[in-house]
């Protein structure tokens, strides 16, 4: 081994990440993150070690990914270990990571980290810790607003929100959806016209798709024509019965309608693909991407707060080749939307009660 | 070499056959997974004897499979099935964290109450499972059940609701406030250096390893040397004999129900008073399961818990050593854990059918 | 009538268990017609020797011949397929299942796979008219009352059409009128043609029915009589090794004050239907009070009303003066009640546990077992086994040998030990001599008359109407949980009390 | 709340209930032959897995099925060979299968589709009907099928013996490993059709979400009986189902509603049931007296 270490040339940068329980392979936030990394190699001629994909483009900078379990230190261990072994950045992924990213911080003044959809107090500029956070509500307001252009023609039409475990985290997502989808959809403003449900209460509702299916017909049985989730890897219930009713589903995190649509080793994914209208794009592999091009840059990370919002894309909706057509007549409505959220026209609000708030001051 | 000493030998070497048989496997999955074995023996050693830091986090690993096997194991002694281990430390560590976070006290009382009102809480939660067993004969691997799923979403919503302590913008996460400084529970790693054992600062030896050693200590004396213990074991052998012996068979095995779900309650101060500060409803998920196959393991002793916990939180930090130097699948680990214990049980079997052949041919 | 060939040839088995030869080179014949009878102390031998020709054991050594023709049975199929059928000395029986589910189990008809009942039940009706065995085909086993499970364990065999009959300890549960039925039954069998194996502790059963007779010690046949020659002492010296007294010494003593006084007991069984209807009799000091009658008309609900049972549904029970059905069992024992059990693997021992805590256990609790702070003090606790081992002759390598090694006799030994150690003012015997040996059976009749002139009450629950006859002052005769009748052990006979326990003559 | 309306609650509602009631039936035949299996989860894993693997590998959601099935009986060979033959602690091998399914589901995922969490998309889908697959309404049949094999045939009533007393079996000539076997394989074709109810689509870690423990509660609840077992795990399909339907109409917290089934089954059977007894020998190795 130290033989084949001597060999190959040391990486000139190390940059390490952590993933959300639930790990690689959830069709939606940690394979956002992983995209991040593939980004990365392939612009900086870097690897991804130890990758079942064999990611490779060179060996300028090391990139790998390590899973915890739940509970217990394994976070904080799994943060160190990286830290040990000399990786120069390093994420965790969720806010999970909260408190044991900021204690590694401590230990490990030289290395950089950055938390995402964390938050840690008092960072300064020159803290060695950035916790990256995303507007979702004014991605979920576009998508929203998407689906109440959609479906304004139709006073009966419904939309609805599948959210996956019940946390503050996904409220968000679900408040801007609603004040999206009220703003141009006076129908929807109305009691009972936006429906909503969560999954369930711990962990496995990001992975159950069989309940989110379930949701989801119900859903458009009442006469939702729109469904958008946040729930994780319990998504693809729902575009299974966006397909089986004819009806359009919404993804969330990363682009999932061009991943089932690219899917070659998947014949069925692009039935689907064709019913999921959009996505609201969380840009994480946005988030992992900036941040380690500014390392490898060669420029001093910032520590403190950073947030990705429509103003600097770190969130959005996903158009790509396959649902420009359909989105086509909606584009520009949107990109005035956007611009008024950016200029703080129109304020998203973050949780329940200010998207009942919105709703109310619509009327 | 005595006759009965060669059967101990025997005995003793059984669960060392299964663990050799094990890591066998683990070589083959490896090969197959196209790492070389060389490497991964490589990795597993770094994480888990290579230094002092491993060695001790496996220590500290076992602190919470330990009380999760322990509590298992008191309840397997009075012949009570606890499979709600994991609803006892959810609401247990709630019950601790609202004292860690309301009670005003100095920290000699703090850190002894929050342990007190764990227990209480833990034993709470499995007070209604008891008294049905107890008074109407209802199983209580449903009830247990039940009250596990009836435990997640109660400190769902308590964390989210009425005891939500999401302070500032930006903290999305469910939790409850952070527990005063008094309660919470010091890292005793100074301790051990001063001892001469070199542990990093960063490992969690903190109160609760002292916790889970009184209560491996109390759990041996009361079982082995109280008369209530005898009580306890003689219900769990024979509740129709006790019963004839004039023991108080309910009262028996509601105590040791509650005193099972109070050992459970423990299980979660670790991660709510040493490693995080504050509760939430993510609090050491899975440990009740893994309690079981620890007690078992371990023969529902506290000695063999000591060993079984200590040998799942060994794999467990084997597991991330394939992870972060190889890339052998983080799965392995569950595949490899699950088929030790299926060969350390068989191998303890087959020895005992060996050595009655023995003893058979002894005798003629 | 035997033919020349005999119906089952056994030589030279052997049998070896960890730390015991069970059967050394036993050899032995049955002939067709004849009943065989199998004696011996408990751990002789008797039950592996037939377990191995049911083909549940296999032997070390040996052969088996059925009809001259050598055989090799490897399991009970085997076995059945040979014309061989056993009754166990545990009955072998699905509680759950029906009557008829339980005959035909393992042997039933279908087609396709699909039970069938009508033609098994027609045959099954058959047998029970030649052999005269009734039982409600429909019937819950676990409802029977032993007399008929029993009976359902001969339909069973004799369903698979068995020529040779073994019957290991057939009688100890049952009632000596039941054990009159059964023997019909034997005889009825014999006059067929059949071979019947009867293993038995009673040797007045044995010597009624047995054509000839096999003695067996520690593995080894010691001798085979023919009933012309066999008498009750010669067997019981040949089983034990030495001379045994079967008369025990049993002078009626001045009764003291009233110890156990029971008035109008009632209670309903597990079937709700009354158990026990407004019950009533006292034991005094220094007597011993025999409860006769036929197993199943309330002996088990009496037994447990004084032992165990909190709230009776009527009556009261009272000891010493002293209304105990509201107390639970440990105060019960503190008041002086002591208890040998029916069952004992059931109720009686902690199998897994060492002898000295089976000989604590129910004083466990105690000074001087345990201190002040309830830690126990095994050193007494070990000492108090010591001593009881050698005051009862309890064999046993020593006091930390677990109980399920020992054999049933001195099982029955060491709970007889733990109870009278307890110094009782009450004694309850309940069938305490059941499946015990002749040597062990003389010593706890000896126990049980030694409490009686230390001055306690003992009341002696037994099925076995001689040891009733023998041991007690004063006799009370239930039937359909009632004490219909009272006698003076002197003033009756036999042949009366077991006219009252018929339930005739009220 | 028209009559369209109430079929489709009622569909629903079964379901939701299929994958927990198959795994129940399993549990019936297993328990009842008297092996405690605990590892009904864990089989459900790799089952779970299984039909997508097989579906998307034989090009048939048939084979898919059947590969499953097989699956799931080799899981459930392995707890039978662990407990019937070497008679090890039934509790201590369902632990380990359970941990164990875990990992090969997960491992097999890696190698197979290239990622550990979640399979790809299965293409091939059973028939359905009014928007739920028919293997959902085949649970009924399936159920008095199971009812009548279990108290209707020969193999019924060896395998009900050798649970309740399994001594007794064996000195009629019934061989008790077979039947124990027996019991356990089927729980582990049980497992396989529920993986097919659960979720043929798309196999995601974690999936299962406990439903295999459910089924236990269910067939405790169920008093060992098929039907039982199964109008057991309607009440928790439909608790479920009606949690999710009126939710968000309902003005209390989602967590209470959550707990509802759960409180409901305690609830029923501190009140109404009672006390559950389950087959005498269940749990306890059968000890063939020597050897
Ligand atoms: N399965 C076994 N394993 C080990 N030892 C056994 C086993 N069965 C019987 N023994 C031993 O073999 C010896 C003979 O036992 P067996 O049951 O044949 O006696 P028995 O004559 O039937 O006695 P009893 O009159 O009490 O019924 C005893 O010492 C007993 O402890
Ligand atoms: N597996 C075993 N290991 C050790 N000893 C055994 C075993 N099985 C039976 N024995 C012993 O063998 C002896 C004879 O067994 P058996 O089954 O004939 O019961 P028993 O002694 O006749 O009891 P009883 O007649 O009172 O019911 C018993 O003393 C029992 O303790
Ligand atoms: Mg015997
Ligand atoms: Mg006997």
């Amino acid at each position: 081994q130290k033989k084949e270490a001597a060999k190959a040339p040391a990486a000139k940068f190390k940059i390490g990440i952590v993933f959300d329980v639930g790990g690689k392979g959830d069709k939606s936030f940690n394979d956002s993150a992983y995209n991040g990394l593939v980004s990365l190699a392939k612009d900086f001629k870097g690897y991804i070690k130890d990758d079942p994909a064999n990611v490779n483009f060179g060996t300028d900078v090391e990139l790998k990914y390590l899973e915890p379990k739940q509970g217990g230190q394994d976070r904080e261990q799994l943060l160190r270990v990286l830290s040990e072994e000399g990786y120069n950045l390093i994420f965790g992924v969720g806010f999970m990571f909260t408190d044991s990213i900021a204690k590694v911080a401590k230990d490990f003044p030289k290395t950089h980290y950055a938390l995402i959809d964390g938050y840690v107090p008092d960072l300064k500029d020159d803290s060695n810790l950035t916790c990256l956070a995303f507007a979702e509500q004014e991605g979920s307001f576009l998508v929203g607003a998407l689906s109440g252009l959609m479906v304004a023609d139709k006073p009966k039409a419904k939309v609805g929100f599948i959210g996956g475990m019940d946390l503050p985290l996904i409220h968000k997502f679900q408040a801007g959806f609603i004040a999206g989808a009220a703003y141009t959809d006076k129908n929807l403003r109305a009691k009972g016209m936006i429906l909503g449900q969560y999954i369930g209460k711990d962990g496995s509702a990001f992975n159950d798709p069989k309940t989110a299916a379930s949701i989801a017909t119900t859903m458009y049985k009442n006469g939702s024509e729109i469904v958008y989730h946040a729930a994780g890897g319990s998504g693809t219930g729902l575009f299974e019965t966006a397909k089986a009713a004819g009806k359009l589903a919404i993804g969330v995190d990363s682009d999932q309608g061009l991943g089932y649509m690219t899917n070659d080793k998947d014949p069925a994914a692009k039935e689907i693909g064709k019913f999921i209208l959009t996505s609201m794009l969380k840009r994480v592999d946005q988030a992992v991407y900036l941040t380690s091009k500014d390392l490898i840059g060669g420029a001093t990370l910032k520590g403190g707060y950073r947030t990705f919002s429509l103003a600097d894309n770190g969130v959005g909706y996903a158009l790509n080749d396959f649902n420009k057509d359909k989105l086509g007549a909606y584009t520009a409505k949107l990109d005035e939307l956007k611009a008024k959220i950016v200029s703080g026209e129109i304020k998203v609000p973050a949780d329940d009660a200010g998207a009942a708030d919105f709703v109310k001051g619509l009327k | 070499m005595t006759r009965v000493n060669k059967y101990t030998l025997y005995e003793t070497v059984a669960p060392l056959i299964g663990f050799l048989a094990s890591m066998i496997i683990l070589v083959v999955i490896v090969i197959i997974v196209g790492e070389s074995p060389a490497k991964a023996a490589d990795a597993v050693w770094k994480m888990t004897f290579s230094k002092t830091a491993r060695v001790a986090t496996i220590l500290s690993t076992a602190i919470p499979l330990f009380l999760a096997g322990i509590a298992v194991a008191f309840g397997f002694r009075a012949g009570v099935f606890n499979i709600g281990v994991e609803g006892q430390y959810f609401f247990g560590g709630f019950v601790g964290a609202m004292a860690g976070i309301y009670l005003p006290l100095p920290a000699w009382l703090h850190v002894p109450s929050v342990v007190f009102f764990a227990m209480i809480g833990g034993a709470l939660w499995a007070l209604i499972p008891a008294i049905l067993k107890v008074a109407r004969g209802i199983h209580e691997v449903i009830t247990t059940i039940m009250f596990n799923s009836i435990a997640l979403a109660l400190v769902n919503w308590l964390v989210n609701g009425p005891f939500s302590g999401l302070a500032g913008k930006g903290s999305l996460e469910a939790q409850t406030a952070h527990i005063r400084p008094t309660a919470a529970f010091l890292k005793l790693n100074a301790g051990f250096r001063a001892l001469g054992w070199d542990v990093p600062d960063s490992v969690y030896l903190d109160y609760s390893l002292i916790v889970a050693m009184i209560a491996g200590f109390v759990v041996w004396f009361v079982l082995f040397r109280l008369r209530v213990g005898f009580d306890v074991r003689a219900v769990g052998t024979s509740p129709d004999v006790s019963l004839y012996a004039g023991i108080r068979v309910k009262r028996i095995q509601l105590g040791a129900f509650l005193a099972s779900g109070a050992l459970a309650g423990l299980v979660g101060l670790q991660e709510v008073f040493a490693i995080r500060g504050f509760y939430t409803y993510e609090i050491a998920s899975g440990l009740g399961l893994d309690g079981i196959a620890i007690a078992l393991i371990g023969r529902n002793s506290p000695v063999g818990v000591v060993f079984s916990s200590l040998l799942f939180a060994f794999l467990k930090q084997a597991g991330y050593g394939l992870q972060v130097y190889t890339k052998v699948p983080n799965s392995v680990i569950y595949v490899i854990t699950g088929l030790m214990i299926l060969i350390i049980v068989v191998t303890n079997e087959l020895v005992s059918r060996y050595i009655r052949a023995l003893r058979k041919k002894e005798a003629v | 009538m035997p033919t020349a060939l005999p119906l089952l040839r056994m030589e030279g088995i052997t049998k070896i268990f960890p730390g015991v030869v069970a059967n050394d080179h036993i050899s032995l014949e049955l002939m067709a017609g004849e009943i065989l009878a199998l004696v011996g102390e408990n751990g002789a031998g008797k039950s592996t020797l037939m377990k191995i020709l049911y083909g549940l054991y296999r032997p070390d050594s040996g052969e088996i011949l059925v009809r001259g023709e050598k055989v090799r049975i490897v399991g009970p199929k085997d076995a059945i397929a040979r014309g061989i059928g056993m009754v166990h000395q545990h009955f072998m029986l699905v509680p759950p299942f029906s009557v008829l589910e339980n005959i035909v189990l393992g042997s039933e008809t279908s087609t396709l796979g699909v039970l069938s009942s009508a033609k098994p039940s027609a045959e099954i009706a058959m047998l029970m008219e030649n052999n005269n065995l009734r039982v409600e085909l429909q019937a819950k086993v676990e409802e029977l009352p032993v007399g008929l499970q029993q009976r359902v364990e001969i339909l069973k065999i004799l369903y698979r059409g068995a020529e040779i009959l073994i019957f290991d300890e057939p009688t100890a549960v049952l009632t000596p009128q039941e054990s009159d039925e059964l023997f019909k039954t034997f005889r009825r069998m014999r006059d067929q043609g059949k071979g019947i194996i009867f293993i038995s502790h009673k040797l007045d059963e044995v010597l009624d029915i047995a054509d000839r007779i096999t003695v067996i010690r520690r593995g080894k046949v010691i001798r085979t009589l023919l009933r012309a020659e066999a008498t009750k002492p010669l067997i019981a010296e040949l089983m034990v090794g030495k001379p045994v007294l079967l008369h025990v010494d049993n002078p009626r003593l001045e009764a003291g004050e009233t110890v156990l006084k029971v008035e109008g007991l009632s209670e309903l069984g597990p079937s709700g239907a009354p158990a026990l209807r407004e019950l009533g009799f006292e034991v005094r000091a220094a007597e011993i009070y025999g409860i006769a009658g036929v197993e199943g008309n309330g002996q088990s609900e009496l037994v447990k009303a004084i032992a165990y049972r909190m709230k009776t549904s009527g009556g009261t029970v009272r000891l010493m003066g002293r209304e105990i059905s509201l107390l639970d069992v440990r105060e019960r024992r503190e008041l002086g009640i002591a208890h040998i059990p029916e069952d004992r693997h059931k109720y009686g021992l902690l199998l897994p546990y060492s002898l000295a805590d089976n000989f604590t256990l129910g004083s466990h609790h105690k000074a001087p077992y345990v201190n002040g702070f309830g830690v126990q003090n095994r050193k007494r606790i070990a000492q108090a086994a010591r001593a009881l081992i050698a005051a009862f002759d309890v064999r046993t390598p020593s006091e930390l040998t677990p109980a399920h090694a020992l054999s049933g006799g001195n099982q029955q030994k060491v709970i007889i030990a733990r109870e009278m150690a307890t110094k009782p003012k009450l004694l309850l015997a309940n069938q305490p001599t059941r499946g015990v040996d002749v040597g062990a059976t003389e010593f706890i009749y000896k126990q049980l008359v030694e409490a009686k002139k230390g001055g306690a009450a003992v009341l002696l629950v037994s099925a076995d109407l001689d040891e009733i006859m023998s041991l007690s002052d004063r006799i009370g005769v239930i039937f359909k949980g009632k004490i219909i009748k009272e006698f003076e052990r002197e003033a009756t006979t036999k042949e009366e009390v077991g006219f009252y326990m018929m339930g005739e003559g009220k | 709340m028209d009559l369209n309306t109430v079929l489709e609650f009622l569909l629903k509602g079964l379901d939701t209930s299929a994958p927990i009631a198959f795994a129940a039936l399993g549990g019936v035949f297993s328990e009842k032959s008297g092996v405690f299996n605990i590892a009904l989860e864990g089989i459900m894993i790799v089952t779970a897995f299984a039909i997508i693997w097989g579906s998307i590998m034989f090009g048939s959601i048939w084979l898919g099925l059947a590969f499953a099935i097989i699956l799931g009986v080799a899981m459930a060979a392995i707890h039978a060979l662990v407990t019937v033959t070497y008679k090890v602690d039934q509790i201590v091998s369902g632990t380990a299968l359970n941990i164990l399914a875990f990992g090969v589901a997960r491992f097999l995922s890696q190698n197979v589709f290239g990622q550990e969490t979640q399979s790809a998309m299965n293409p091939y889908a059973f028939p359905s009907w009014h928007g739920i697959s028919v293997f959902s309404l085949l649970l009924i049949p399936i159920t008095a099928l199971a009812w009548f094999v279990l108290y209707k045939t020969v193999f019924g009533l060896r395998l009900r013996s050798v649970g309740e007393n399994p001594e007794s079996a064996d000195t009629l000539g019934i061989n008790v490993v077979l039947m124990r076997y027996s019991g356990v394989l089927i729980s582990g074709l049980m497992c396989g059709l529920a993986a097919a109810v659960l979720y043929p689509s798309r196999w995601v870690s974690g999936m299962t979400g406990g439903r295999g423990f459910i089924a236990l509660a269910a067939m405790i609840f169920g008093r060992w009986d098929p039907i039982g077992a199964v109008a057991a795990s309607m009440l928790f399909g439909f608790a479920d189902t009606a949690r999710i339907n009126f939710e968000s109409k309902i003005p209390i917290p989602s967590q209470f509603v959550q707990m509802f089934p759960y409180v409901l089954a305690i609830v029923v059977l501190a009140g109404v049931v009672g006390k559950a007894k389950g087959p005498a020998a269940g749990g306890k190795p059968y000890e063939k007296g020597e050897d």
